[in-house]
């Protein structure tokens, strides 16, 4: 069940979405969400690019995406109705406030007419209410002003909703006596309208035609929270520092949407992270270098322009060899693109884009809850193998929520790293032989100190070196250390269907769900094809060639021009085809099964 | 550490490739001879540097060093100090490492008030990129990207450093072997960002572009001490004085033959910013070059305050449960599956 | 052009898309009314932002404009003055992009003095990014980087301009639709880098950061316009003066009641960095802001003096040929196949 | 024939060098020059880090490196013997100044013992000259001090190798005497010491018994110069500011070894070109951004870490569809790495080091001549397709001389923008329907005001546009006006051997000579073998992949660990090997034959 809200930025939009998807976890659905911002902070009211919409798809056994198709649409405006109507499946059901559809209004988003006298809308269920008649009349009475009354709206549709699939409203009212414990009126308004909207649903007997109801989701006992993509990064690192028993040190600046990360890490501050809002981005990652050779956890985070930037100093970690985590949630571009559209452009940026040779661990976390585990992992690698590790995150993993079972604190991994306090026979390039991790002794050591930087190092002494056949020494160790990482970390294998075939679907990062659920009903439907993610980007996983091999074709869905196909047909000579869109929104399962039907046939 | 440490415990075996005659040879055994008076134990001492001539300065100072990128020193210095407040930070850079690409960076360290020693090696000159003119260099210089001599307004470091924010800023040079220490001294003892110049002699690129600096008897004629609570008197003879049109902030020489300068001259006032930038701007043939400590009037540094706000924990299991935990949580417990 | 343009001339068909209420909206409508005022013909003028809210002034006035990347306009400014030094060229930026991630290019763009007009639109907030603390908010601005409250010492706009040697510095806000063009045409009119910082309201994420002076009756109680030659006077009544103890470089408020202000209160110089750094240092409860021109000196501007130098002109035919056969060359001229 | 001088850094090395690559020229050799510098400025007299080198190849009928192996060696101190005597062949000769050979030096430079009495030089053929003494005996008389003596060693030394070469003195006694115009007692010691050493050969009969003489160059009749890679850049700059009729303006931020390029161009302001000295890279790349927006040939060039620096700028050029030339002259890295050291890591970089999907042209000059050509190729695809052109040089072409044609300025191209100037219907993103380049309208022109920048823009009008389609249609049209760029330029064809065949080898860049120098041997020895050599890596040449598939076996030799081959892998699914070094050197012809020959035996 796929439903959407869409209104004006002042709507309530996001918090009347939040609000749904807590109750639908807690009536054992699982769920996808993705809030959908506009660009603008507020654009006028009233305006297409002021919207503001929040999608959800909820059920079981499993959900995969938050939908390619909407089943409810709630548009609080024409603006709304204007840009959201074409996510409408045919028959869905199209919910309106019948007060907001003024000509004023419908002129402003750009309709020469009354958009609900258009023909068009005959291809969907169409129910006008005036939602903001019907909560004024529900508030006005309990003392709320003009302006408090017009805000309830959203709670006077969350009630009709909780309504039409069967939800209680007590968690609701409870947050909002907290949320507005000081604002008693609002309290009030809000908690009126919300028992008005459910009471509406009730006797207009709204939703009862829905077709199918929602299935039950299909997972493990547990507790559980919803969790947003950024969110879980939050906590990854938090539960890393943990793990760790070090510092850790995010340092970033402001951008949209890596933004969030810095937000959350923020408010962790009095439990023992440090957060840095740094002049810039160049600065950022500088601190956390500076950080990581002090002994912290070093983190920096941004996106595409921001990571761009950091490029250089990048390059310095990577050649004093210091644990660094650089977490990039790309967006839309070139240069400024589109910053709240989301894009998987990066990769070969964070493959390639530093001067000279200068290998990076990469890691892409594949839905919003997995980021939890990847921030860990990454940790693990940095520490480890001393070195910077990527990951690729995107805008719609960030924004977007799913329900996450909170890990056993005890059962996490510990990452305490071994810092080397003995002086004999130490210098800075001591190399461990598994790993090739270069030794690690912190200032303030007694009787340690030494000197890193970025000109080139002998492999013997740490001293500068100039030396040849130095260079190129350390430049195998630099790239074997890296490669060397596949050896010690799981083999890939199909994330579902066989594990060899006709057809395995290669996909890395968001586009997790949209493949699966095309996999899925391509199983289901009795087809030979596999789904593949790849969630280690650099060194590419151990076993995937082999893997590869095992299939007749593979198709590589990506939201860029072709970029994990160029990685993997470079290193395997596969002849690996691409599927790809750049518009800033996220694969449709049905666009991925199709064109996998097609290859299918020839 | 308590037995007394020397200049040698902070020297380390790494050949020093600055060119013969280079000034920062003076300055390396200052500082060196600095922090064995100061005292801390050569590893709780980290120095960061950028690149440039000046920045090779960490592999010439048994601590712990690093060799970072051009210009961004301070901000390495500046994480390195959060997670590692106890370490003894200083930085060293050059005039372009500083001023140039770093500049955005020293400001904001400077505005901050993160409590690290910032060396600025100031020879006016890109040195290790054999001799381009830099933001410190005077107008006219002539370059090989300036053939024709520039016409940039040049940067002072002094009072750049003032409009920043800086609380503490002084000034000194490759060629005064005692007063280095001193003022090195005092901006390890300022809590908060201490910007101290070191004007500095390049050899080969800009020989003698602090004229008179570098030679014992002119240096008296052409510089002068500021000390805190003492008139403004320079020269050989102590035959000069310095006062202060405060209305105008213009400077101006007085002799001791009209009259007894240590009386008429105006007291030097470290914690005055009106001073501090009339002694950094003087310009004039005739004008001596400030040295000393130039402006010292410290505010609470930044971690201090951070401190005071949020007392730096360690992360602990139970925290990290509390946050993991926070938000609205949910508990599954079905005994079959779910249909 | 010589017909009289209006506002209108400097208006594109973009829909605004800044907040409601947003003070961004005075301030454009007050660049417009100036630039009709000077009567340059629209093609003849580029505006140049980086990105923020602020920065997306150039889609709102009709002229060439260039929305470039975070923090970089003045270098890119820059370099279109250098092409195409016959243009008028604006800069536009916030506190974020200005002097946080630009701070360096401000810097450097003031000390060389091209000729440039900056205006810094300063609402204390990165705005667009949602609102975290900027270099100009004041300690303890709770945003979400700082919810517990930032530590920072802020940025000052002025005095950093100070320190970087500009000479041209005004101040004015959004919330004074007459006193804004009149500075905006003064920055103009001056020959070099003007920087105006236009104290400016994010209705949104710093509502009232700049307190009173969005209130007309306030306004006159908490700003104070300096205007050169007259003496400081301020308040409805214009019964408080400002006088500026010159030594200390404080500045403390006459009271009518004591006597007659206008004539006790200091005149303002705008040629003077004391009184320019003094009005720009104010602080405390009673303080007004200083507004208008706070610093004019004029020197002659980076292209005019570059042009002294090496006057431009373009590379022909011959000027090529002399430099390809500059330097030693040799003619080979064999009948045969060499051996 | 190979001849290396190599002393301290205060020894005059470069300028011997120098005079001698002109004499050789004058002589009618062809001839390969490469100046061998120090990281540090003036390192203390004596020691290994100070020493000095240039090394030239000269004769005939076509040289195509500084050579593998030296044939004669001039050592002036210990140190000098240390670091270069591994470059001489065996039998070489090798000339020391034997008055500096004292116990000091040679401590100096490392040695235990006198180096002079080592068995090892037994290998070569040794000639102990006192230079220092002879230099003095000849100069002292002439009233030249102390110091002004030892200084004229070099010209002594350049005195011995014309008589051993045959040379002409004159030249360079002209050169004498304008060079020091200013300081006669020096002028007079110079010269006296250039007879001297020239006597001193003739009466020892010193290189009587050289093997064998130098053949003559077998280059076309015109004028020539000899020319370094930096300046043929700044000189092919200069040209297309000429036939561009447009202001260039150079910004840059210093850095080895792109510096040359500033220097070079603020030498020719007076002519007519701008350049700017920036605050930092991001400065100077941004400010040629802003002079290609008021209508000028905007242009920057750094090495690696300022490059890395430019990235998000240049996504902003590429967004904006303005012209650009980035020039990178490559160093070895990652980081600081070798500042002064010649490697080719930063392809991928400049392939896809930015973020999102941002696509730019890219040429690499082959030689150091070749630079003059390429940048007017630069200049031209800039302008025809408002786009960024990314120009790969590296330290080696930079600083290495060769002879050059001059060529004659009218046969230049014309390469004059088509500004636009009409407003009917303009937007600043119509484009040509050919090119699928964007209008450009400049700052100033009457009645064209419009607005530019880096979020995305409607194709239709320009303006900022966040439709998923128009972003898609965009990146499109990005992606295609890159790739177009091969349709309108010469197809590949190689530069030497069959055009299909067994084995192809592949380079791009400064391998260019001894790619050339191997094939021409293997050629000689009667093997099937080609070489093909890239000067456009991006959009790859048209026909590249044809000729590809027409060899067996494709080598591709590259001064970094496989970047080229990457992408030829990826592109053509071919099976090309790579032939990898990072030693900061350039490769041997030696190596890169050998490689060649153990491939066509398997
Ligand atoms: C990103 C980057 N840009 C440029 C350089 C080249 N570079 C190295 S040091 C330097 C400037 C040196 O001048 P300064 O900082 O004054 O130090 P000095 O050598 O004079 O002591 C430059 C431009 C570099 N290493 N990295
Ligand atoms: C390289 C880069 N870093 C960060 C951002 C995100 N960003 C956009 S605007 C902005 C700051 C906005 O603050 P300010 O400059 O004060 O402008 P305002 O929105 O307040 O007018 C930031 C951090 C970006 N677009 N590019
Ligand atoms: S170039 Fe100048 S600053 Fe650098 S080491 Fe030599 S003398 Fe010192
Ligand atoms: S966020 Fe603030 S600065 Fe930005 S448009 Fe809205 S009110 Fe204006
Ligand atoms: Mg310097
Ligand atoms: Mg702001």
């Amino acid at each position: 069940m796929v439903v959407r809200f869409a209104g004006d930025s002042g709507d309530g939009v996001q918090i009347l979405g939040s609000e749904f998807a807590k109750s639908s976890a807690l009536n054992g659905h699982d769920l996808i969400t993705f809030p959908d911002f506009p660009a603008e902070i507020r654009a006028p009211v009233g305006t297409t690019f002021g919207v503001s919409a929040y999608q959800i798809q909820f059920g079981g056994p499993l959900v995969l995406t938050h939908g390619d198709e909407v089943d409810v649409l709630i548009a609080f405006n024409p603006a709304a109705l204007k840009t959201n109507l074409h996510s409408l499946r045919l028959g869905g059901l199209l919910i309106i406030d019948e007060g907001a559809y003024t000509p004023r209004n419908y002129k402003k988003a750009g309709y020469e007419g009354d958009p609900l006298e258009d023909e068009e809308l005959a291809k969907y269920q169409l129910l006008k209410i005036d939602i903001t008649a019907r909560t004024h009349e529900a508030v006005d009475a309990m003392g709320a002003s003009k302006k408090q009354g017009d805000r309830a709206k959203n709670f006077w549709a969350l009630g009709l909703v909780y309504w039409m699939f069967g939800r209680d409203r007590q968690e609701t009212i409870d947050w909002i006596k907290t949320k507005f414990a000081k604002i008693e009126e609002v309290a009030a308004a809000n908690t009126g309208a919300l028992n008005a909207g459910h009471a509406y649903g009730e006797t207009m007997e709204i939703g009862a035609d829905l077709a199918a109801k929602p299935q039950q989701a299909a997972l493990p006992n547990g507790t559980y929270r919803a969790i947003t993509g950024i969110d879980a990064m939050s906590l990854g690192l938090a539960a890393a520092a943990t793990c760790s028993g070090m510092k850790l040190a995010y340092c970033s600046y402001p951008i949209t949407p890596a933004t969030g990360l810095l937000h959350g890490l923020a408010k962790f501050q009095a439990k023992g992270v440090i957060t840095f809002q740094a002049e810039d981005e160049i600065a950022a990652v500088a601190a956390a270098i500076g950080a990581s050779f002090g002994g912290a956890l070093g983190i920096t985070g941004s996106s595409g322009p921001g990571i761009a930037l950091k490029a250089e100093a990048m390059g310095l970690a990577v050649g004093a060899e210091l644990p660094l985590i650089v977490v990039n949630v790309q967006r839309a571009g070139p240069s400024t693109g589109l910053p709240t559209k989301a894009e998987q452009a990066d990769l070969l940026m964070a493959m390639y884009g530093r001067h000279g040779e200068a290998p990076c661990a990469i890691l892409a976390p594949a839905t919003p809850a997995e980021c939890f585990q990847v921030m860990l992992d990454a940790a693990d690698i940095a520490l480890t193998y001393m070195t910077p590790v990527i990951v690729l995150a995107d805008g719609y993993i960030a924004n977007a929520a799913e329900p996450w079972q909170i890990p056993d604190v005890d059962s996490l991994p510990d990452l305490k790293p071994k810092f080397h306090t003995d002086p004999e026979g130490f210098h800075p390039f001591l190399r461990d032989e598994k790993t090739l991790a270069r030794a690690w002794a912190i200032p303030g050591t007694p009787g340690m100190q030494h000197r890193i930087g970025g000109i080139e190092r002998g492999a013997n002494n740490g001293h500068i070196s100039y030396e040849p056949e130095n260079h190129q020494q350390m430049t195998n160790f630099r790239a074997e250390k890296i490669a060397g990482i596949a050896n010690d970390r799981p083999a890939i294998t199909p994330d579902l269907g066989p594990s060899s075939g006709k057809l395995a679907i290669v996909g890395w990062g968001s586009t997790y769900g949209a493949i699966h659920g095309a996999v899925n009903e391509l199983n289901k439907d009795g087809k030979d094809v596999a789904h593949i993610h790849v969630r280690q980007m650099s060194p590419l996983p151990r076993g995937f060639e082999e893997l590869l091999r095992s299939y007749d074709h593979i198709l590589v869905p990506e939201m860029n021009m072709g970029q994990l196909v160029k990685l993997i047909r470079a290193e395997y000579l596969i002849d690996a085809k691409g599927l790809n869109q750049v518009t800033g929104k996220p694969f449709k399962v049905g666009k991925i099964k199709q064109t996998a039907l097609d290859m299918l046939e020839n | 550490m308590n037995q007394q440490l020397t200049a040698k415990d902070f020297t380390t075996d790494q050949e020093i490739r600055w060119c013969p005659g280079c000034g920062d040879y003076a300055i390396v055994n200052a500082v060196r001879k600095t922090l064995a008076q100061i005292g801390t134990s050569p590893s709780d001492v980290a120095f960061v540097s950028g690149i440039g001539c000046a920045a090779r300065f960490p592999y010439y100072i048994d601590s712990y060093g690093f060799h970072t990128v051009h210009g961004r020193a301070p901000a390495v210095a500046s994480g390195l100090k959060l997670a590692n407040p106890e370490l003894d930070v200083w930085v060293v850079g050059g005039d372009g490492d500083f001023l140039s690409i770093g500049g955005n960076h020293l400001l904001h360290a400077l505005r901050r008030n993160i409590d690290l020693n910032l060396l600025l090696l100031n020879n006016a000159i890109y040195g290790l990129t054999k001799g381009q003119y830099s933001p410190t260099s005077p107008p006219g210089t002539r370059s090989p990207s300036t053939p024709a001599g520039s016409v940039d307004r040049p940067a002072n470091a002094v009072q750049f450093a003032l409009g920043a924010g800086a609380r503490f800023i002084a000034r000194s040079a490759d060629t005064l072997p005692n007063h280095l220490p001193e003022v090195l001294t005092r901006a390890h003892a300022h809590k908060g960002a201490s910007l101290v110049e070191i004007l500095q002699n390049c050899i080969v690129y800009n020989d003698g572009v602090w004229g008179g600096m570098a030679d014992k008897t002119t240096t008296q004629e052409l510089s002068i001490r500021v000390v805190h609570g003492e008139p403004m008197v320079f020269g050989k003879e102590s035959d000069k004085g310095l006062v202060i049109d405060f209305e105008s902030g213009n400077v101006s020489i007085i002799h001791e033959a009209d009259g007894p300068v240590a009386e008429r001259a105006t007291v030097y006032n470290e914690t005055s910013w009106v001073m501090a930038n009339a002694v950094a701007r003087m310009e004039g043939e005739d004008m001596p070059t400030a040295i000393g400590v130039i402006y010292c009037d410290p505010v609470e540094d930044y971690i201090t305050s951070l401190r005071k706000k949020i007392p730096f924990k360690v992360m602990n299991k139970d925290d990290l449960k509390d946050l993991l935990y926070a938000g609205g949580t949910w508990t599954r417990d079905e005994q079959s599956d779910p249909e």
